[in-house]
């Protein structure tokens, strides 16, 4: 493309008022582009004239830019002296959905997932024995809500007290095809999640899966359920 | 290209005439038998592996007369290296199924080359064009979307780092005494079980095993614990035994119920 | 060209047998392209045809997207099935802001990350044969703490060991549309070197960990081996 700008490289005459080599334009408008798409903020015409090639006028560079993307799904605009790019004003609802922010779980709320995760069919007091605190209602909610906790049965001992187990939802949304593909202890040290020197009494349990019920377990009944939604004392927070 | 894995003798402390000083440079027998390979300076898959087997052992020599003290791993390499070379250099008459010295010969070709290719695969990689170094994402996002049927995030590692550190936690301490140096009866099993599996013929493993153990408080460890694994061992079949007198070289062999390579496979599964 | 558009997606009237109608198309294009462009994170393809007007073909669609984008300063790219914009590499040298930091990984953690993608999955085991060494504390932990590594599954051999690969944010980090893109892969697969087992079963030594001892197994004291008489150490030996 070069030989057809009678251009000669190094020539000091041409190289002054040779104001336009397509090739060089392209390249400043590809910088110019990349520029204001990596920039957190608006960036400066200043900015980026101090980024192009030498001979290259920010402005035509910016006009042809700002025209290019006129009719497309994102636009180039300018505030001020400074460039952005935007999501065109007629597609906003595609991106502006109502979508609230995704939380990150609290450090009670994970360690209540995992004990569940991998002790199910676990009780709540049996969830509270093993993190040695009181669990609130609410982080269980949380878990419900979050769609990762579900009730799964019933112990049948004194009080018949529910069972706690994960969800299909949960292995999907952790990548796992089966509760049994949780690691075990030995992994756990092996991926350097468990220190060295763990303690002999510590014991992880082989998670139960969703399709078998423990011996001591019986299946959750609609009457369970109703009964359930009863007791659901709005919650003391517990962190 | 910013090279990785150099060999920067200089830096590893390893010269051609004057071999040995820092082992911590090396990551393990085969780091080490890689890096004494490239010096022979030939295509990894025509490379002397006897050459190789004899550098090796003069290594690890070298290292014991300036008492330098050498992990287990390299000492059980140097021993399998000197009964690999043994069998290189007298031919076994064309017995049972046990490999042949070039079958085990080829076969160390062939871990090395596969290290080698995976570290070149890692320079490779890591010379990519790189986000965050070479490659921008949008500076300003204007949404996040949640493809998510929740509105929590966390992820697996999230979820088990937190698991694995309430269970530390929650486990009552214990005091631990302090760690001693020593082989265990299921260390030395295995590394007898890897090394008879293919002994046709009497030969001092044990000798072997010693030779190369360089402190004295080890060497007490690892005579007592390979001694009592293979009269376990002898006691299943396993391995023969013979020694012509007390304080006698012990000689062994495999025995008449060899270990074969699932059983080796299922042992080195269970030490996890 | 953009106020003539004001589509709705999923508008019944449009629902139907058209089987290439250049507006939609455009239009489909447009919202794509908005809804890539905003986000810094990859967008799976579902989530766009989702959005997208009903009978329009996402693949198609992304397809023109991406040629468009071709010689610009900024790329449509594709990570696994998700779809992001990034800066050009070519123009590395000018966006690069030096602010960020790119982690620096530990020659170890590079080798096991490799191992990691050219194997996967792969376990812990079958790390430690490719490498000949036990892989140290640390090392698989900060491979999934970058998000390049995770859990993937268990083998379905004895002992249903853990196996681990490598995550879409690992593609996206090393600009791999997938793991077959991976430099050198099929060269290697050719040469036999990622079947994963040494040829004629034989065994090396791998290494034995010094550290730990099995769980159920008591390190041989200086008084078992009295006890046993077994203390015959054999001199000095030789040399």
């Amino acid at each position: 493309m070069a030989e057809a700008q009678k251009f000669v490289p190094g020539d000091e005459d041409y190289e002054e008022e040779f104001s336009f080599d397509p090739r060089l334009e392209q390249e400043a408008e590809r910088i110019a582009e990349a520029l204001v798409f990596a920039s957190a903020q608006p960036i400066s015409e200043a900015y980026i004239a101090g980024r192009l090639p030498r001979g290259v006028d920010v402005g035509s560079v910016m006009a042809r830019l700002k025209n290019r993307y006129a009719g497309c799904g994102v636009n180039l605009v300018q505030v001020a002296d400074h460039w952005a790019f935007r999501t065109a004003a007629d597609l906003s609802f595609v991106v502006n959905t109502d979508e609230q922010e995704v939380r990150k779980l609290s450090r009670a709320a994970l360690e209540v997932l995992a004990i569940i995760a991998y002790h199910q069919p676990v009780t709540r007091a049996e969830i509270e024995d093993i993190r040695g605190v009181q669990t609130s209602k609410g982080t269980l909610d949380v878990l419900m809500e979050a769609g990762w906790v579900r009730f799964r049965g019933r112990r049948r001992t004194p009080g018949r007290p529910v069972t706690f187990g994960t969800t299909r939802d949960f292995l999907d949304h952790f990548g796992l095809e089966e509760i049994r593909d949780l690691p075990g202890i030995e992994e756990l040290k092996g991926a350097g999640l468990l220190s060295g020197r763990v303690p002999s009494n510590l014991n992880i349990p082989v998670p139960i899966g969703d399709d078998e019920f423990a011996e001591n377990e019986d299946p959750i009944t609609q009457m369970d359920l109703e009964e359930l939604g009863l007791l659901t004392p709005k919650a003391e927070e517990d962190d | 290209m910013e090279p990785l894995w150099h060999d920067e003798s200089a830096r590893r402390g390893l010269h051609e005439d004057e071999l040995v000083v820092d082992i911590a440079g090396f990551e393990g027998p085969l780091d080490l038998l890689l890096h004494l390979a490239r010096s022979q300076r030939v295509d990894l898959s025509r490379i002397s592996v006897l050459a190789l087997a004899e550098q090796y052992i003069a290594f690890v020599e070298r290292a014991r007369s300036i008492r330098i003290e050498l992990a287990a791993d390299y000492l059980v390499m140097a021993a399998w290296l000197a009964y690999l070379k043994s069998r290189l250099l007298i031919p076994q008459p064309a017995k049972d199924e046990g490999p042949s010295g070039e079958e085990m010969a080829s076969a160390l070709a062939f871990r090395l080359k596969r290290l080698e290719a995976m570290r070149d695969a890692a320079t490779k990689l890591v010379n990519r064009n790189r986000l965050g170094r070479d490659i921008f994402v949008r500076g300003a996002p204007e949404h996040i979307v949640t493809e998510r049927r929740s509105d929590y995030d966390a992820s697996l590692y999230d979820l088990l780092t937190a698991y694995a550190a309430l269970r530390q936690r929650q486990a009552i301490t214990q005091v631990t005494i302090e760690k001693r140096h020593v082989w265990s009866l299921g260390d030395a099993r295995l590394i007898l079980a890897r090394m008879v599996g293919s002994l046709d013929d009497w030969t001092a493993l044990d000798h072997f095993l010693i030779r190369y153990m360089t402190s004295p408080k080890e060497r007490a460890t690892a005579i007592a614990s390979s001694f009592a694994a293979s009269l376990e061992m002898v006691r299943e079949g396993r391995l023969e035994i013979r020694q012509e007198g007390a304080f006698t070289p012990i000689y062994l062999r495999r025995g008449p119920n060899p270990i074969d390579a699932a059983t080796l496979a299922e042992m080195e599964a269970a030490r996890g």
